[in-house]
Formats: C-alpha cells, structure tokens, sequence
C-alpha cells in the first residue's frame, strides 16, 4: 500500500500493465517527453521507449483512428486525449468506427483500445477545458463508458479496461487528479467492469453519481448526517442497474448528481430507468443536481458544479415525502 | 525475359484478366439483379478493375488490405471467394457480417481484407493504425489503403498522410480516381492533382494510368518494397473512370455528359485484352472460354447464394458488446 | 393549397425564402447540378445560381464551419448534410464553434444557421445511412433541434429555421420524406420553433412522439381505437413541456415512442422531466418504445423500428394501471 | 524612395514598433501577475510580435481577422484598446464576453477581431465562411486567419485550405510557426515544410521570416492585394521562436534545450530596433522614451482594470440562446 493521488495511481495502472504485456501501446499529445500535461505518463517514455510512448502530431481524429487500428490487428493501444473538449473531431472513428466494427463484422474483428481523457470542471478552464461530455459516448451502443472517483479505483479500473475486448472511454475528473490522496496497492489489481460501488451506506436516501462529485456527495453527506446510500457508478455505460433499484427498494428516495448539463445527462436515463422499473417504491420524485445547461464558464465555475448547499436543498426535499 | 519468367509473367497476367473478367461480369450481374429487386443497393466498380488487381497483384496474403465499398475486383483477385462476395450483398445467413452491413461493404477476415464503413476515408486513419503494428512487431506485411479521389478532401485523409509519414510506417495509399464524387467532378473536389498531395506531409506521390494494369503492378510492387524495407508510404494517384452510376440509387445524365463505354477502346477489359494479345499470353479462343467460365461462375454463384436463407432476426442485435448489456437484452425482448 | 411530398414541401420553403432573401445562402454534396440525393435542393441551383446553392467537396466538418462562418457575417446559411450518420467529422464545429459562439461572446457574434439533415430508418440503409443522433445535438446547449412529421409542417419549421438567430439541427425523417402526402399552403408561412403539436386527442393515453413515428403511432391509434392524446414534438430541444404536462396532468399514462436508441434517448429526458414535475398524476411508469441500443441492421431493420405491435404492448401494459 | 513616402514609412515602421514593445511590456507584466495568482493563466506571445505586427499592417480596419489565443501584438497593432485585452485576462464585468472564457480567449468585434476557441485551427473553416461572405457580397475586405504550426496536423486546417482554394475566396492563412506545439517541435510535427502545402491545394504557399516585420509586412501585403484582386488564398508560414513556454502552466525546461534570450539579436524587439536605427527611424532615445510610455500605459490599465469588478453571476448563464430555455430558466434558479 501507497498512498497516492489519481495521477500517480493511473500512472503506476499503465507503468505495470506496460511491464507486463508489450502489446500495451500509448499515444497522444505531448505524453512522451513531457509527460502528459497532467504527467500521467510520466516517466513511461523513458522506461519503455518512443515505440510505446508516441508523441503524436495535433490531430485527435488521427490519434484515435490510429488506435484502433492497433487495437484490430493485436495491439492494446492506450490513446489519451488532452482534454475530453477535444475529442469531438474524432467523434466520427468513436462512433462509426469503433463502436460498430465488432457488430458490423460480426465479431471477426474488435477494438480493444482504451481512451483516456481528463473531464470535467474546477480547474478554472472555462469552456473548452472543463467540459463533461459523457453523454456523447454513453448514448453509443458498443461503448463502455469508465470514470473513477479516489486513486485505488482510478488504478483498478484502468487496469480492467486494458484490452477489455470493447473500446473504453475512460474519463479521469482532473479536478481530483491531485486533491485527493488515498492508500493504493502496490502491483496490479482489477476492478470489474459494469459494477458500481456503493460507498456510504443508508436507509433515508439513495445517491448515485460518479466521478468527482462522489466526494462532493460524500462530504456533503457526513457533514449534514444524511443517512443515506451513495452509489459510486465506476462504469457509467452500461451502469448497474441492480445495485440501484436494490438501494431505491430500500430508500425510496433518489438523487442523481453529475457535473454534465441536465438535459440529456445521464441522471436523464438513471431516472427514467428507475421509473421503468421501481416506480412502486418511490415516495417522490427522482431529482437531478446538476451541471446547468450551458457551455461552462471561467470567471464562475464554482456557480456551474454542484455543490454542497443544492444538494442538501435536493436531500431536503426529498425528505418530505414519506 | 527469360523463358521462366515469360512464363511466370504470363501465368500472373492471365490470373490477373480472368479476375478482371471475372469482376465485370458479377459486377453486371449485380446491377441487374438489382434492377429486378433480387439485390437492395450496389456500387458498380465497372472501369477500376485493372488498377484494383495491379495493386492487388503487388501483394502477398499476409498484407492487409484497408479497402473500401469499390473493391470487388481486388478481392476477387486476391482470392476471397465469390459467395463471400454475394452473401454479403444479400444479406443472408451465410454472410459474414449476418445481414447488417448495406450491399457493398464486404469483409473477409480471412483474407486480411477489413470490413467496409460507409463514411468514406475513415478507413484510412485505421489503416495507418494497423500499419503502425507491422512496424512495431516486425511483420514485414504492409497495408493497402484505398479510396476515391473524392476521400482527399476529408479530415481523415489528412490525419493519416501526415501520421503515416511522420511514424514512417508501411502502408500504401491507394487513391483510386475514377473522377467523380457522385455529381463532382475531381476538378472541383481540389484544384491540385491528387498525387501532388503527397508532397505536403513529405511522403512519396505516384501518379499511374489506372486503365493499365501492368503499370499499376509495378508502381505498387514497388512502394510495397520501399515499405518493407522501412522506407515508408507512398501515395499512388490511379486515374481511371467510373464507367457506370455512382451506384444503383444514382442517375448521372443528371450531371455527366461523357461516359466510357463498355467495349470501348478505353474500357479496362479491353485494354487488358490488347496488352495481352500483344504479348502472346491469350487469344480470342481464350478469351472466349475465360468470358464463358466466367458467365457460369458468376450464374451458378449467384443462384445459390440466393438461396441462402435470412439470418435470424436476433443476430441483428447480437456482437454490440463481447457480453451484451442488459439494456439491449431487455429491449430485444420486448422486439422478438 | 398544393398536395405535395416532404421533399417537395422542403423545396418550396427553400425556394420562397431564396427569393425574399438574397442572404440564403445552400452549400452541401452533390445538392446542385444533382439536386441533392434525395432532391430537396433540386432545380435550385439552376434557379440561383451556383454562388448562392454550392456544391461543395467531401467535407463535413468543412461544410458546417464555412456556414458558421457566413452566419457570422451575415448570412443565412442553410447546410445539408447527406446523411446525418456522416455528420460525426463536424462535431467539434457543431459542438464547440456553432453552439458557443453566442456565448462566449457575449452575444457579439450568433450564428443563423441550419444543418439539414435526413435522418433515421426504413430505407434499407444499415448502420450508416439510418442513424438517429438527435442526442448528441439535443444535449448540447446552444442549439435548437427541430424535425417535421409532415410536409406542411417540414415546410413552416424549415422557414422558421432560416435565419432563426440560433443554429438550428434540422432532422428530416428520410422514411417519409416521399410515403406521405398532404396537402401544403402555397406562400410562404412560419410554424413556431419551441411549440408541440397536439395531432390526435383522447383521455386515457399520452403519447409523445416525433417525426417518422408521428404517422406510425397515429395509425396505430387509430387501427385500435385509442382514445388518447398525440404530441408531436416539432422541435426536439428545447421540447415544449407546458403541452406535455398539460396532456399528463389529464391522461395519467405516457408513451414516449422514438426511433433513436433507447438508452439515452430523447425519451431518457422527457420521462425524467415528467417524473420531476408531474409525478402524482401519473398513474403507472412512463415506458418507452425505441430502438435498440445497437447499430442499425441491414436485413432485418423492421425489428429495429419501433411498430403497431410494439406500441400496443405498451399502451395496454399502461392501461392496466388505473 | 520620395521624402513622402519615406516618412509614410517611417510613422508605419515607429508605429509597428511601438506596438511590439507595448505587446512585450503588457506580456511580461501578465506573466507575472499569473504568478503572482492576480491572473488564472496566460499564453505569452513573447517572440511573435514582429510577424503579428507585420501581418497587421497589410490590413484596413474593415478586413476580419479570425485568430487564435497567442495574438495580443495584432490586437494592440490594430488599435484594439488594451482594456479589451486585460478585462479579458482578468473576466471581470467590463471583459467584453463577460468573464466566460479562460484568458487568451479574446474578442472585439468593433475591430473585426473574432472570439477566439480553444480547440486549435476550428477557426480555420469558419474564416473561410467569413471570407465567402466578403465575395459574395462583393466587400473587398479580406480575412485573415491565424493558427500555429501544430494546427497544420488538424482537419481544420485541411478543410479550409481546399475550400478556400476551390471557392478561390479572399483569406490569409498566416501559419504562426513557432517551432513547437507545446512540447512537440515542428520536425516532428510534419516532415515537409509548412509553406509546402499550400501546393496540395493548389493554393500560393510563402515562407517569411516572422522576425523580420518589413518582410512579413511585404509579403503579407501581397496576398491581400492577390485576394481583393480575386485571386484566391494564400498560405504564409511566418516562421518564429516561441520564446517562453507555452502557457503559464508549461515548463519546457522538461523537453527544450535552446531557448531564444530576451533581448539576444534574435529577439524581434532587438531586430527590429536595429532594422528601425539602420533606417534612422529611432535612436535611442525615442526606444527609451517608447518603452518607458509602454510600462507607465500597461501598468496603469493594469490596475484600473484590475479594479473593475467580477461579472455577475447570473450573467454566466444567459446568452446560450438569444432567448433562454425552461431548462436553463429553471437550472439557474436553482443554482443562484
Ligand atoms: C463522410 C461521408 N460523406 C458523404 C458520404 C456520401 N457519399 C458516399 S460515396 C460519396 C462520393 C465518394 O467519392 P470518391 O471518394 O471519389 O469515391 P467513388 O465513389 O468515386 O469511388 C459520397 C459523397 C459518405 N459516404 N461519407
Ligand atoms: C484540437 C486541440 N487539441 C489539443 C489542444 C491542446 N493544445 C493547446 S495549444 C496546443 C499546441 C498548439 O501548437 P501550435 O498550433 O503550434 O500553436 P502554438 O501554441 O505553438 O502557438 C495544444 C496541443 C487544443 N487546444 N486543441
Ligand atoms: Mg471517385
Ligand atoms: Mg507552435
């Protein structure tokens, strides 16, 4: 056991899977010598050298296209994208490549790529450095969508989605790359794909959420005593759907918090598919604290992510029914 | 020439017409299936047979090919055989994508020729992906990448050219310039010719006469041997035409006034033809029975591949994941 | 009044507004001397001129930045794409130019444009000529999705559309873009943007729907004598909620019927809104019938879209609940 | 060269001069305050003043330009006030898009100077949509487009470049080459020279010495008198340093060896200083007395502006659409 935050975690999921398996590819901007402008690859270069560590020129649609083309014919390329703000030049080779070659071949051929890429707001980035587009891959059949909460599972995760046989979008919250530190175990590890955590546990309240508002909600819920299950999605797409009607059978009571805009974010489908299935035991409404719908903002970043004081005002609310 | 290598040349140039031929007749055949409503959609290759099967013929099996909806002639030549080909236009159960992809987007793993996409040129950032693996593991395979004249002026283009030659990896851009993107006419797809692109990511651009397919082999044969002594890629600009519509949903007296017509001293057939007769390898009474072969070939095929029977309904939702989700299990449910 | 096609309906609205306005500007594939492949733009290029209706080359994320960037100097810009699945390669220009510019300026610059596109099913089209993408546009705050169920309405919405202010998504059922025929006014009219349209009325059922499904899930009320409200939405985002839970509040049972993936689907944020706002007139759970979360298949692509039989499942599971 | 037009050029060349101290004073007062924490970050342009300045200078105040976030020197060139710059830097109520974006991200329509993205090279087509415009509306204003060297490997920059050559429209691109994109050098970045491919497009491909203003200023000219003249796009690679890091949140001492000194003969402020001396357009008293103007200006705006307080709140919701939605309506009120 370590104690280290997110980045130095990712960093030591790709140094050992590296190690381990010289099929493990990375390429992306400025992730060689430099070490990835958040240093997540730190170090790899020199260790592995420049033919698994690419310095790539600026083109996120030839850094992802290439990397399914490695993944096609045996590689485990590692892409990472600078900012998820970036990626949606390459969105055409997500979507029309890489989520559909396995289906449209029928399975001759697979992508077993991971994208990585830093999202979401709080580092004063305004709007083109704080951006949470999940729902962009999320709505895409054929992509699993991955994103961690603390460093122990930011290192599990990224192991499991290494070579997973689909293409993963793995979406790492930058603003607790480094705010957060928390014990890690030393060599590899695997957290399973396509099961959440549940990470507080409750009678009055079910949680979900996932990402960097895990500790918000978390902070949120001790402070004020809520009493309440928080589920830490880990795999946003698909998202376990068991673990959360089994908590909101016991609760009653929803709140689905992300950092994404509202409309169309994911708390749309968790509550739908919550509707669908376990309207018999809700005593309100399901409710969403969220991102607002509309581009993110420098100078008042902390008015755009949720926070302490809208979700206890959800808790509140949702504490009158009964 | 040696009495060997006249030997081999003519064995290589007569499998090299017969697949030519072999691609014209399915290719009508397809068309007038189509017309009768035996056949959903297709994209005739009328007119790049030659330039498809030179470059073909410059490659071994365990060369990859990154090819595109035209492609039938290459495949064809390489060996992948015909009911692959028609399966797939049917759609039926026997189809190695099952009846999802449209007519026209064929693969054959098997022969290292990948699945087709529709977005054109989104094949090529791949392509130099897959590439990049020959390198890397020393494969000593190369990657043939094709697409249409049009294809230059997508984003992927540009991103595989430039990432192809700054990674210095062996893979062979195919530009097959028929002319035309559906109703535009290259000359206003870009100003500059198609080879001359090359230039700006520092890589090496050809320009062949497409319509020959001894021309084509050599300029290929010979990038593929720069590639895998690590040389690098090349762009081969291969003029030719496109004899026929852009596909069968298209009518081009909206928009074209001149056409190659078959038969025609243009026509890649005939071209082939003459260069062969030229040079001793065949004569009308070949011919004749290459044409004939042929005509059953594609005839018997076609019959029998037609009566294949439809996939199940429930393949179509099948291979979306390695292990499907419970949200598309739920949803199949309700549909079947 | 003139009994037309949709294409034909959207030719008129192109037309007329043409020749009011000089500042219309049609670029896109293959929509001059062709006419378009689907012969929206037919004859418009010989009428206009090749300045004012431009063929362009193969470039989508050109196609839609050259129209931002007329908008921004005033012009009207009207874009087709030939196929919404083939649209991915300009998201980042939809996404990150399109829908922020108004914002990120403070109102200095906005961008009046409209991406035309068709879109959906039923042509035998396969994986990429029959997508339903409206959630990548409709969760992306900045733009306006707007789709038609008839030519009437095809031809009001797309005049609204031009020149909106705002860039507007416009998605053209291609199913129906010839199968249906109704009869169109002749001038030049506006249908407002935002505003549903109530198109059957009844007590027991509410269902929300648009485009190609207005016409399916009419007639399959109409076969089984369902006595129940029909929305169509018109305009997909932002959605007119007012008309929703008007009809909620009276029928206490909702269908939301797309042909877009479920998961994630428009239906996603109409049942998570309704759920917010109008849960105590509900009377059971709101179901969806969408497609599925896969790519779209070749062969059997009548099981993807959603049908009589479907839709009646789900209207007398919910007619169950009372 | 007549006494008038000599002293036409010399207020030009002193003018041109002014604003490349006045750029490097106001840059290095930012890069302080951003350590310093009174501002959130910052991209220096230090090293690029004279190709900016000299591109600046072939424009009237009616042509467009469509930047990118390194082009303060053509700002301040072009008579933008340098509260429009600050006020941006700091997102405070008087910043002319109200706080929203990062600093760099400027914009002032008043003089044509377009919004600025993050997403490098997006501006590209979008200019030349700006520049069909000036066609088509018969204008004679031209757009000039700017992006770095990096932003040649983007699908923008491919887009653009082939519109603008098959429309033949009235747009510059000026390619800021400065070497590097963040840690990644030019060599590396495309193996041909940027000026090369502009050939791929048929299009007019120049390299200059962006160090040298007259030069750039020359060559800049010419191309806006080709494209008022209607004969189409060129490309011009202005090749430079980029003297300081990338951004405030760089450190290139992580992959950069040589760096270009402040004040060393390669330095554009040095070099044009000499060109200006040789020309005996300035002495050193006039250097003295410009530099000592351009601090007193910068830092005074610095502290007015710093005095100027944030945006309101609620003013980072409003302008997504020209009239709010419900959605956004009632997200706010939740939020404030
Ligand atoms: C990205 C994209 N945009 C549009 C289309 C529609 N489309 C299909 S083929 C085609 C023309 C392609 O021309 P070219 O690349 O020259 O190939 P050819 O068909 O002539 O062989 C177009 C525009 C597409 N398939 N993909
Ligand atoms: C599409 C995109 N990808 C990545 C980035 C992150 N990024 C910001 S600047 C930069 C380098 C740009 O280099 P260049 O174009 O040469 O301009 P310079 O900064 O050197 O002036 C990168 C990679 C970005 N802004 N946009
Ligand atoms: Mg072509
Ligand atoms: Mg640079």
């Amino acid at each position: 056991m370590t104690e280290m935050n997110m980045v130095q975690a990712l960093n030591s999921a790709l140094d050992l899977s590296m190690a381990a398996d010289d099929s493990i590819i990375l390429l992306g901007e400025d992730i060689g010598v430099d070490g990835g402008v958040f240093r997540v690859t730190e170090g790899l270069q020199k260790k592995y050298g420049p033919e698994r560590v690419n310095d790539t020129p600026l083109v996120e649609l030839g850094i992802v296209g290439m990397a399914i083309g490695m993944a096609l014919t045996g590689l485990k390329p590692i892409a990472e994208i600078q900012f998820q703000d970036f990626i949606y030049t390459a969105m055409d080779q997500i979507i029309n490549q890489a989520a559909k070659i396995r289906y449209r071949s029928a399975g001759q051929y697979t992508v077993p790529m991971v994208l990585r890429t830093p999202y979401g707001g709080g580092i004063k980035g305004g709007l083109y450095h704080s951006q949470s587009g999940e729902t962009y891959f999320a709505h895409t059949a054929g992509l699993t969508v991955v994103s961690p909460s603390n460093p122990a599972d930011a290192k599990g995760l990224l192991i499991s989605s290494i070579g997973y046989g689909d293409p993963v979008i793995f979406l790492e919250p930058k603003r607790i790359y480094r705010t957060i530190k928390g014990e890690v175990k030393d060599g590899s590890y695997a957290i399973p794909l396509r099961k959440a955590a549940v990470v507080r546990e409750g009678d009055d309240i079910t949680a979900i959420t996932y990402g960097s508002m895990v500790p918000t909600v978390r902070d949120a819920f001790e402070k004020n005593n809520v009493n309440g299950d928080i589920i830490d999605l880990r795999t946003l797409m698909p998202f376990d759907i068991e673990t959360i009607v089994k908590s909101v059978e016991k609760t009653g009571r929803v709140l689905v918090v992300h950092e994404a805009p509202r409309t169309l974010g994911l708390g749309a489908e968790i509550s739908a598919a919550i509707a669908e299935r376990a309207m018999e035991s809700l005593l309100g409404p399901i409710l969403r604290v969220t991102g607002p719908d509309s581009p993110f903002p420098y100078r008042h970043e902390e008015y755009y992510l949720p926070n302490e004081k809208r979700i206890m005002k959800a808790v509140n609310k949702l504490s009158e029914y009964r | 020439m040696q009495e060997a290598e006249k030997s081999e040349e003519k064995s290589r140039l007569v499998k090299a017409y017969t697949a030519i031929v072999l691609a014209r007749t399915l290719d009508k055949k397809i068309v007038v299936a189509q017309r009768q409503g035996r056949v959903g959609f297709y994209t005739p290759t009328m007119g790049q047979e030659a330039l498809q099967i030179g470059a073909s013929m410059a490659l071994t099996e365990k060369d990859l090919i990154y090819g595109y909806y035209r492609d039938v002639p290459m495949m064809l030549h390489r060996g992948v055989p015909m009911e692959v080909i028609i399966n797939q236009i049917m759609g039926n159960s026997e189809d190695s994508a099952l009846g999802r992809q449209m007519p026209s987007h064929f693969s054959d793993k098997k022969r290292n020729f990948m699945s087709v996409q529709s977005p054109v040129a989104t094949n090529l950032p791949v392509a130099t992906g897959a590439a990049f693996t020959q390198k890397y593991r020393k494969t000593n395979s190369v990657v043939l990448a094709t697409f249409g004249d049009g294809s230059t002026s997508t984003p992927d283009f540009h991103a595989a050219m430039n990432m192809a030659a700054v990674f210095n990896l062996p893979v062979i851009f195919l530009c097959e310039n028929n002319g035309w993107a559906i109703s535009l006419p290259v000359e206003k797809q870009t100003i500059a010719e198609i080879w001359t692109k090359a230039a700006a990511y520092g890589m090496r651009g050809l320009r062949v006469n497409g319509n020959d397919v001894i021309e084509t082999h050599e300029v290929t044969l010979e990038a593929v041997k720069r590639a895998r002594e690590g040389k690098g890629p090349t762009l081969i600009d291969a003029v030719s035409f496109r004899m026929g519509p852009h596909s069968t949903s298209d009518d081009p007296s909206k928009y074209r006034s001149e056409t190659v017509e078959e038969g025609s001293d243009r026509d890649p057939v005939v071209v082939t033809e003459k260069t062969l007769k030229s040079r001793g390898y065949i004569d009308d009474k070949l011919i004749e029975s290459i044409k004939s072969r042929a005509q059953k070939i594609v005839d018997d095929k076609f019959e029998e591949c037609a009566k294949i029977p439809p996939p199940e309904p429930k393949s179509a939702f099948e291979d979306v994941y390695g292990k499907s989700t419970w949200m598309l299990d739920e949803e199949v449910k309700d549909i079947l």
